[in-house]
């Protein structure tokens, strides 16, 4: 398919399937990610990006014979490996009979949270999330240095909002969404805190804040959404959040315990790591959210910038 | 009867799914993503019941949510310059494969 | 009373069911994009809410119905919102309807 | 037992990374066939996912629930696996988005974005 666009939008329902799959395996936090990250947010991208870089693709595949043929060869080896595998669903795989018990069986006594994902995700595995946040950290920060929008033009143009927001004139569009926001919002504080208890957590709820922004952005123009989240308090909570992590294992190993030992935050075991886990998925949540809007607003930024040039120069 | 329900919505997934890889213009596909989305939360809450675990309705707000997102989204790119340009081409060339 | 329930539930959802399988015949059958959004949104927002108030006579707790209940709301906002959007945005963009049906070549 | 029943069970034992590497290699032949910058970035989201779709389905455990502890339920699927993929689709987003950013970058300065046009223009001759 030569239009991008309705490759995207391929993408987008191959997104919404493999989530609905996600469930299906009982991973119910995977598919929550999964909804509101291939869902919404990669599509949205992606098509940001096609609107700078165009629609179409130009040139014929090259070589497909030669592709093909490594494909096949690596497939039929895979294939070839898959059978030494355990069965699908079965119980005595090696994978389910050496950490994960461990979990399941003792997250209760030793975390006190029903949802051993969260309890796994943030306390047993502290490390690997903290890993991660610094890496979506780094991420962000490197968008940010290849978009980043030239400030100085930035100010002297204050009429591009007029033809960003395309729904200046779609009442029904912009009375909905401003019903909906502030519920997205609220929700994504639901899923912040109950993440605990349900499937849900920092990386959910950071993902789907910073879909309310873009929303809020896409209907009501980039500037208006500058004005109101300016990009500097952004960038400053995407730092924040991972000082945040940070900090906690700090404290916790001055207090006497391993890094990121949450036992010793409180006298009481059990609420010391309620303590660590809250404030840990505030930061992961905080890091999520800000890296988004921040990757959102510089894409967005920069295809208003290249509008207005073709703009300036076509007049 | 759950179960029953939860094949017809595959089903109906799967229409839609053949109509976005067709869809010849550009709003057929916006159409289908936007039904298979609005078919995916449904399946969502109908797999939570079928499990016996229907807490997780969570997961099917979230798709109700940025369901509307993306197709706001799309539709706001959509009025983006170059995709105005390219869009009548494109419809003669589908017309012409 | 549990078997009245029962049976009504599964009225509301296999009725629901049969729309959303009505819909998605529609969407491939029917000729052009204004007939397709008509099959889509009209069968879509019906059957959403018929299964959603199906699944809602089987709930074991209120947090759960709470849940539904949003769903349906959110469902009922903005499906027709979306729709709408979409059929302005491609009446703008000068998509013209099949108005005529001078070529018969359906889906 | 004779040989047509193991094939069976095999059959029915492995499909899911059948599956997974029908997916993975259509991600593959995407990102090593086309030009195309965008679609060879959306080669790689597929490869991504179908690492993510093995990962899920070997924590699966037939009969078992959500990981989320609930009373009489006994047996729950490995929340090991559900954690990594966790923030794996988030990183994976984050780099999808660096990439795709890579990708205006280079239609900035080289007014294309297919890679054969790109080799073309630095290796000129």
């Amino acid at each position: 398919m030569k239009d991008l666009f309705a490759v995207i939008m391929l993408a987008g329902m191959y997104g919404l399937l493999s989530a609905s799959f996600f469930v299906t395996m009982d991973a119910v936090d995977v598919a929550f990610t999964e909804a509101s990250v291939g869902a919404g947010i990669s599509t949205l991208l992606m098509l940001t990006t096609i609107s700078m870089t165009g629609r179409y693709e130009n040139t014929t595949r090259h070589r497909p014979m030669l592709a093909l043929v490594v494909v096949f060869v690596t497939g039929s080896l895979l294939i070839y490996g898959t059978l030494d595998m355990p069965y699908f669903g079965s119980a005595q795989a090696p994978i389910q009979l050496h950490v994960a018990p461990h979990y399941i069986n003792n997250s209760m006594s030793e975390i006190g949270i029903p949802n051993i994902v969260t309890s796994a995700l943030a306390s047993y595995r502290g490390f690997d999330t903290f890993g991660e946040v610094v890496v979506i950290f780094t991420a962000g920060v490197a968008v940010w240095a290849l978009l980043m929008v030239n400030v100085q033009r930035r100010k002297n143009t204050e009429i591009d909002d007029a033809n960003n927001s395309t729904h200046e004139q779609h009442f029904i569009v912009r009375f909905v969404a401003k019903m909906l926001i502030p519920f997205i919002l609220l929700f994504a504080l639901y899923v912040q805190f109950h993440g605990d208890y349900g499937p849900g957590g920092g990386f959910q709820a950071g993902v789907i804040f910073a879909a309310a922004i873009i929303l809020y952005s896409m209907v009501f123009g980039l500037n208006t959404a500058r004005r109101v989240i300016s990009q500097p308090i952004v960038q400053l909570l995407t730092a924040a959040g991972v000082l945040l992590y940070g900090s906690v294992g700090i404290v916790s190993l001055l207090s006497g315990g391993n890094f990121l030992d949450y036992n010793v935050l409180s006298a009481d075991p059990i609420a010391g790591q309620h303590l660590g886990i809250l404030l840990i998925e505030l930061g992961v949540g905080c890091t999520v959210a800000s890296v988004m809007i921040l990757i959102y607003f510089n894409f967005s930024g920069r295809k208003n910038d290249r509008e207005l040039e073709e703009h300036k120069e076509t007049t | 009867m759950l179960i029953a329900t939860t094949v017809a919505i595959l089903v109906a997934m799967f229409l839609a799914m053949i109509r976005g890889i067709v869809g010849p213009t550009f709003y057929d596909r916006i159409l289908a993503v936007n039904m298979f989305g609005t078919k995916t939360v449904l399946f969502i809450s109908l797999i939570g019941f079928v499990m016996g675990r229907p807490e997780f309705l969570d997961i099917a707000i979230v798709y109700a949510l940025l369901n509307f997102i993306s197709v706001i989204g799309v539709l706001h790119f959509s009025g983006s310059v170059e995709f105005r340009h390219d869009d009548h081409d494109n419809s003669t060339v589908e017309k012409d494969s | 009373m549990d078997i009245v329930i029962a049976v009504v539930s599964a009225i509301f959802l296999l009725l629901g069911g049969f729309l959303c399988v009505t819909g998605g015949v529609g969407i491939l059958r029917f000729p052009d994009f204004y007939t397709r959004i008509h099959a889509t949104g009209v069968t879509d927002t019906l059957g959403a809410g018929l299964i959603l108030i199906g699944l809602m006579l089987q709930v074991p707790d209120v947090l759960v119905l709470v849940k539904l209940v949003i769903i349906l709301l959110m469902t009922l906002f903005i499906n027709p919102v979306a729709t709408h959007a979409l059929a302005q945005a491609a009446l703008k963009s000068g998509l013209s309807p099949l108005l005529q049906s001078k070529n018969h070549k359906g889906g | 037992m004779d040989a047509g029943n193991d094939w069976a069970a095999a059959f029915f034992g492995l499909y899911n990374y059948w599956i997974v590497v029908v997916l993975m290699m259509v991600g593959f032949y995407i990102v090593i066939a086309h030009g195309n910058l965008i679609k060879k970035i959306i080669g790689l989201t597929i490869f991504q996912t179908s690492v993510f779709i093995y990962y899920i389905s070997m924590g699966n455990v037939d009969g078992g629930t959500a990981p989320i502890l609930a009373d009489n339920i006994s047996q729950y699927s490995n929340p090991l696996p559900h954690v990594l993929i966790l923030t794996a689709i988030v990183v994976g987003i984050a780099t999808t988005a660096l990439g795709l950013a890579l990708a205006i970058r280079i239609k900035e300065s080289y007014g294309t974005i297919e890679e054969e046009i790109i080799q073309g223009m630095d290796n000129p001759g």
